[in-house]
């Protein structure tokens, strides 16, 4: 067959970049481990597992050829994406639905790699935060700050049965110290805040003390530093992350310089959650994003004002994977206006 | 002025920094190539119409006798590149991507490389324009970058400002280096000798900071040639980066300014010719010399010999491939040009062109690209290394689809097919190959269009036509019948027998009339 | 009473729209449809009449009144998918009765022609010169490959040749997207058709 | 004021007439193949959807309800819809001939997008004021519009791309519909009107 010039390429190619992609999150899913435990680490397998098997089997299904098509990893990025969204300690189903779901409806579906519209980790996770909101709201506290702490045996036990050798239910580790179960900070601001509290009021709680809050500040930084690593190796671009950050800031920033007792500080918002994960790992997924420069800024900035939009007065804590899918939703209409100038065209 | 060499202050979107590969060709001096038994001159190697055979089978022919005459304004002459006999004029292999035939002039050599020169014409600076511009056409010189577009068309317009393009971005190639080392002091005096054609007040030769050597010896052959610095020359240093010697990037690289879309540098008052093009100007101008041969860059690691060497147009690829002493059992492909923006050489019987600047005789994964492209990822390298800021993915979607208004409406034709977004993109996709068809079809079907357009014109014309007449007939039959009543009323009833006769020729007149039609 | 007052009401609601309509169906009257004149820049304009029409307009014509858009063989899938999104109808394999026809060019046996203006009464687009009882030619530029001068021919001396554009001049690159489709995907097993 | 904005927030996102309250799937997955046609869709529905609004608010307030003929509701508002739609048919036929010819049967069908009919009905159920009327038409209209322009974007990109032969055409539709729903739903609780 007739191949036409260049003749040599570049030293890059997908499955490099999806495997830094992997290796960037590992500082995260560290320091979830340290401060959530076991589950984090059995979700992430599970995840990753089914997200291959899934993968596979589909791949066979369509007669792909699915050696070449399983080494490109990114079934395993949707699958480890999937595994740090959800809680520790989750019914070992839940992470199966999801994971099965997002790589079926939301990514093959449309063809594959390069064709979904939608983020297919958030696809899954809504999916799942809709379907069954108990199991996934029910987060363990900071293991430092847990009641209850939990070993291997009885996080096997939970993961697998839902219940541990003693006979607990997962509810008994969900207290920490004030014996509140309620045990994400935003979840608890959130709650705190619909019954009449201020936000200085709240400061007292024991999950809101520390920098910003307990454990998940440092959560939101080890991303954050896995996010940089990208930025540095230019696996991704400064726009959609910076975008996003920047419009969390101001929005949230102008909220609380309007009312600073009804709302959530800027700081906070830019700490919790799964503010970090989002804009450096799930919004900069290249193919559900729009791809213009002008358009990833717009993009990010998209994303950041609805995740504080929501967070204040919606109706989920966390806002992150649907501000994402809505965004995406968006991604070619954005695409569409934000042409750049081409040469020649520029204004002398 | 302060100093003549000075390092740019711009920079144009984009670009990439590929292996440049020089070190393999750039070591050793230049050296003559020889006269290959056989040479297979392509008629229409030049861009525009081809040239016109002027020669027989079984002439005999000198080196710099004109075999193809320039047809028509955008052609340029074709000359004989050694003496010998034409053995044929035929259909041959083309140093062509498509590897397809097309008209050539085959000679056997005879080795004496008799040659037929032109009358040099020593005092250039006195001379009429005309003159020089009739005799650059008539030495067949086109431009030498690559582009083969004809030298006298780009000389005519008079211009402020002459860009000479040495950048040489494009990796392996190192001719136009070894040219400037070597040949420092001639090509100044070139460089003068276009300035003065054109006219420019101002001169700067564009070069990549890789070639330092080659600057240092531009600087010391300007401050020989022209002590004062009459001709305002300056060397403006750009970084190395593809695709740097771009016309319209390395125009960006010194002036700072776009050339607007769709036009040529000459709208911002500004020729730009290559450094090899000057030397083969100067040449035909005051020595007399046709364009029989150009340097030429043998590289790529199956070669065992590699370095720059003046080549005979019409060299065939397999006697080159002899003389490099090329590897067989490792050559993977071989390749005219650079590898960013060449193609592969198909049948090596063919010989070389005017624009064939080098030869590349890769071995296995020395030039490999991967056959089996993953989908699009949309990840944007491409469009982070496009030098034009277009948004290659988008014109990929649309090419791949077909939706060719839309890959139109992403423009499409302000692709420069520079390469450098298939060689970022990694999921090894052929970028460039989607928009070389996507252009090819837009032509093709505007070209179809065109005729239909021109066929409903005819039809409605024909249509128009035949109404006419249908109402011309009508019209006519309309007069006779009256002239008959009219002739029936003077004569009165008394003359009926002379009315009915009337009548009667009446009609055969009108019969004859329509048969005539 | 009620049931009068219902049926008053409604009488008058139906009367004072049907004025309002009666009104804006004047004002808002549409004199030609600028529709054919799209359609026929689209159509080929070989005017051979394959379609059933007598020409290329009034094809455009019946299309703009409703006809299928695959009944055009010189326009082929091409032509059928830009009709489809100029109109917003679904595009359609060419009609099964005519098949794609590649571009021809009518070329005349020169030796074999009697001069019988036959085929000069037929072209459309006046592409064949020559006067009675003299030699006829066609001017390959502007012959659209119609067909229609064959029939009228009495001694047959009429050939169509198809246009061969394999030389170097009228090479393309080739399309680089050879996806391989698995047999799972093939049309025959999954008979699934877009209904909107 | 607020009222006004909060109501408008209220029903182009949290209560979104296509994505959560599936009304008017018709001309969603009809018209939608194309950017410019579901622009020109987008433009007639809200058109007709605020002056339905409008008038069958006029009808219920001061013919229906003085005369106490609530039951005609249903008919009188279909009158009207339908009034309203053969008046913008006409409109675009004399303005845009190729939009009308691309909308082509959606166009009259929009006298039958439930739509329009809920959202009269809607109105009155809710006891909305003239105004809240129109700016709850305005608002279903303008979140129709939203989805229906993203979706024809999204579908522009979905259509060319590798999908298994199955799922071609309007099935990977649906299934486009059915996530865009999926995130709408982080709208909910949004807006929380008394």
């Amino acid at each position: 067959m007739l191949k036409s010039s260049p003749f040599n390429q570049a030293s890059n190619s997908v499955t490099q970049l999806m495997l830094q992609v992997i290796l960037a999150t590992l500082p995260g899913a560290l320091i979830m481990f340290y401060f959530f435990g076991w589950g984090v680490l059995f979700n992430l397998l599970t995840c990753s597992l089914v997200a291959m098997a899934s993968e596979a089997a589909i791949l066979k299904l369509r007669g792909r050829d699915f050696k070449s098509g399983l080494s490109d990893y990114s079934a395993l990025v949707t699958g480890i994406l999937i595994g740090l969204a959800l809680p520790p300690l989750a019914p070992w189903w839940v992470a199966v639905i999801g994971t099965f779901f997002a790589i079926t409806f939301a990514k093959h579906v449309y063809g594959g790699l390069g064709y979904n519209p939608f983020n297919p980790a958030m696809v899954g996770y809504v999916l799942l935060l809709i379907s069954f909101p108990v199991a996934m709201t029910s987060w363990l506290p900071p293991q430092n700050i847990a009641t209850n702490a939990v070993n291997f045996l009885d996080s096997l036990n939970l993961f697998l049965f839902e219940i541990d050798s003693q006979g607990n239910k997962l509810n008994f580790y969900l207290q920490n110290a004030d014996g509140f179960t309620m045990a994400t900070p935003l979840d608890e601001l959130k709650t705190g805040l619909s019954m009449g509290f201020t936000t200085a009021e709240l400061q007292d709680k024991l999950i809101l003390t520390g920098w910003v809050n307990q454990g998940w500040q440092w959560v939101n930084i080890a991303f954050l530093v896995g996010g940089l690593y990208l930025l540095t190796r230019k696996v991704i671009h400064w726009y959609i992350p910076v975008g996003m950050l920047g419009a969390i800031f101001l929005t949230s920033g102008l909220l609380t310089w309007i009312d600073p007792d009804l709302h959530i500080s800027p700081m906070t918002h830019l700490f919790s959650g799964a503010t970090m994960l989002g804009a450096f790992f799930i919004a900069t997924d290249p193919v559900s994003a729009a791809t213009t420069p002008k358009g990833r800024i717009i993009f990010g900035a998209g994303i950041g004002f609805l995740v504080v939009i929501i967070r204040n007065f919606g109706g989920y804590p966390d806002a992150v994977a649907f501000a994402v899918l809505l965004l995406n939703m968006a991604a070619p209409l954005i695409d569409h206006f934000t042409q750049p100038k081409v040469y020649g065209t520029r204004d002398a | 002025m302060d100093s003549i060499q000075y390092t740019t202050q711009y920079q144009f979107h984009g670009g990439i920094h590929p292996e440049e590969h020089k070190e393999l060709s750039n070591q050793h001096s230049i050296g003559e190539l020889g006269v290959p038994p056989q040479l297979n001159i392509y008629l229409g190697q030049h861009n525009g119409q081809p040239a016109l055979p002027v020669v027989n089978v079984g002439d005999y022919v000198k080196r710099g006798q004109l075999i193809g005459r320039m047809q028509g304004n955008l052609s340029a002459n074709v000359h004989a590149s050694s003496s010998g006999t034409v053995k044929e004029i035929a259909l041959r292999p083309v140093a062509h991507a498509s590897g397809m035939n097309d008209l050539c002039v085959v000679i056997d050599t005879d080795g004496n490389d008799a040659s037929e020169y032109l009358e040099p014409i020593a005092d250039y600076a006195s001379v009429n324009k005309q003159v020089l511009l009739d005799r650059v056409a008539e030495a067949g010189i086109v431009g030498l970058g690559g582009a083969a577009f004809p030298s006298n068309i780009k000389l005519m317009p008079r211009v402020n400002h002459l860009i000479i393009n040495a950048a040489e971005c494009e990796p392996y190639i190192s001719c136009d280096d070894r040219l400037m080392r070597e040949n420092a002091d001639e090509l100044i005096n070139a460089i003068q000798c276009v300035q003065s054609i054109i006219g420019a007040q101002h001169c700067t030769i564009g070069i990549e900071d890789n070639k330092q050597e080659a600057i240092n010896a531009l600087l010391l052959a300007i401050e020989k040639q022209d002590p004062n610095n009459n001709s305002h020359f300056q060397i403006c240093v750009v970084p190395t980066k593809y695709p740097s010697g771009g016309e319209k990037q390395l125009i960006e690289l010194i002036t700072g300014k776009q050339v607007p879309a769709q036009q040529l540098p000459l709208a911002l008052g500004i020729i730009m010719h290559n450094v090899a093009t000057a030397l083969a100007v100067y040449r035909a101008i005051t020595k007399g010399e046709v364009l029989t041969q150009r340097l030429m860059t043998i590289t790529g690691k199956a070669a065992t010999i590699r370095g720059n060497f003046w080549t005979r147009i019409g060299t065939p690829f397999d006697w080159i491939l002899e003389q490099a002493k090329v590897n067989t059992q490792v050559l993977d492909r071989v390749i005219m040009g650079g590898p960013m923006m060449g193609f592969e050489i198909q049948k090596l019987d063919s010989g070389t062109v005017k624009s064939t600047n080098c030869t590349i005789f890769a071995e296995t994964n020395e030039l490999a690209t991967s056959n089996n492209s993953l989908p699009c990822i949309r990840c944007g390298l491409c469009a982070d290394a496009c030098p034009v800021s277009l948004l290659p993915q988008q014109l990929y979607w649309h090419s791949k689809s077909e939706e060719f208004n839309k890959a139109e409406h992403y423009n499409l034709f302000d692709c420069i097919e520079c390469g450098a977004c298939s060689y970022v993109c990694p999921s090894n996709i052929p970028l460039v190959q989607y928009y070389r068809f996507a252009k090819n079809e837009i032509v093709r079907q505007s070209d179809e269009k065109a005729k239909a357009s021109h066929a409903r014109e005819r039809h409605e014309f024909r249509e128009l036509r035949l109404q006419r007449e249908k109402a011309e007939r009508a019209e006519r039959h309309r007069k006779a019948a009256e002239a008959r009543k009219k002739a029936a009323m003077q004569k009165g009833e008394a003359d009926e027998k002379k009315a009915t006769i009337a009548d009667a020729v009446a009609r055969a007149k009108a019969r004859k009339q329509q048969s005539k039609d | 009473m009620n049931t009068l007052m219902a049926v008053v009401l409604l009488v008058l609601l139906a009367a004072l729209f049907g004025a309002l309509l009666g009104y804006a169906a004047v004002r808002f009257k549409v004199e030609s449809d600028p529709i054919v004149e799209q359609i026929d820049n689209i159509l080929p304009q070989t005017q051979c009449g394959q379609c059933g029409y007598p020409g290329c307009r009034p094809y455009a014509e019946a299309i703009a009144n409703g006809d299928e858009i695959n009944k055009c063989p010189p326009g082929g899938e091409a032509g059928v998918k830009a009709l489809a999104d100029l109109l917003g109808r679904e595009p359609k394999p060419l009609d099964e009765s005519l098949e794609e026809s590649v571009p021809k060019v009518a070329v005349i046996r020169e030796d074999e022609c009697i001069g019988c203006t036959k085929c000069i009464q037929a072209c459309p687009v006046d592409a064949i010169v020559g006067a009675a009882k003299l030699m006829h030619t066609v001017i390959a530029d502007e012959c659209t490959g119609c067909d229609l001068c064959v029939p009228p021919c009495p001694v047959d001396c009429i050939d169509m040749i198809p246009l061969t554009n394999n030389d170097l001049h009228h090479w393309q690159w080739p399309n680089p997207n050879s996806e391989p489709h698995s047999p799972f995907e093939s049309e025959q097993i999954i008979p699934v058709k877009q209904v909107s | 004021m607020t009222n006004y904005f909060l109501l408008l927030v209220s029903t182009v996102l949290v209560n979104n007439f296509v994505l959560v309250k599936f009304l008017g799937l018709c001309p969603f997955m009809g018209v939608s193949n194309k950017v410019e046609t579901a622009i020109g869709m987008s433009f007639a529905t809200t058109f007709v959807l605020t002056l339905a609004s409008a008038c069958s608010y006029v009808v219920n307030e001061f013919l229906l309800t003085p005369l106490g003929l609530e039951y005609l509701r249903t008919l009188c508002f279909i009158l009207v819809i339908a009034v309203v739609v053969q008046f913008t048919e006409m409109v675009i036929h004399k303005t845009s001939p190729v939009l009308y010819r691309v909308l082509g049967i959606f166009l009259p069908l929009i006298t039958t997008n439930c739509a329009v009919l809920g959202v009269a009905l809607l109105n009155v159920n809710e006891q909305h004021s003239f105004i809240e009327s129109i700016v709850f038409g305005f608002g279903a209209a303008a979140g129709f519009s939203l989805v229906l322009v993203l979706f024809s974007a999204m579908r522009e990109r979905i259509n060319v791309a590798d999908v298994p032969l199955p799922f071609r055409g309007a099935a990977i539709a649906m299934i486009t519909a059915g996530l865009m729903s999926l995130a709408f739903m982080g709208f909910s609780g949004l807006v929380k009107i008394s």
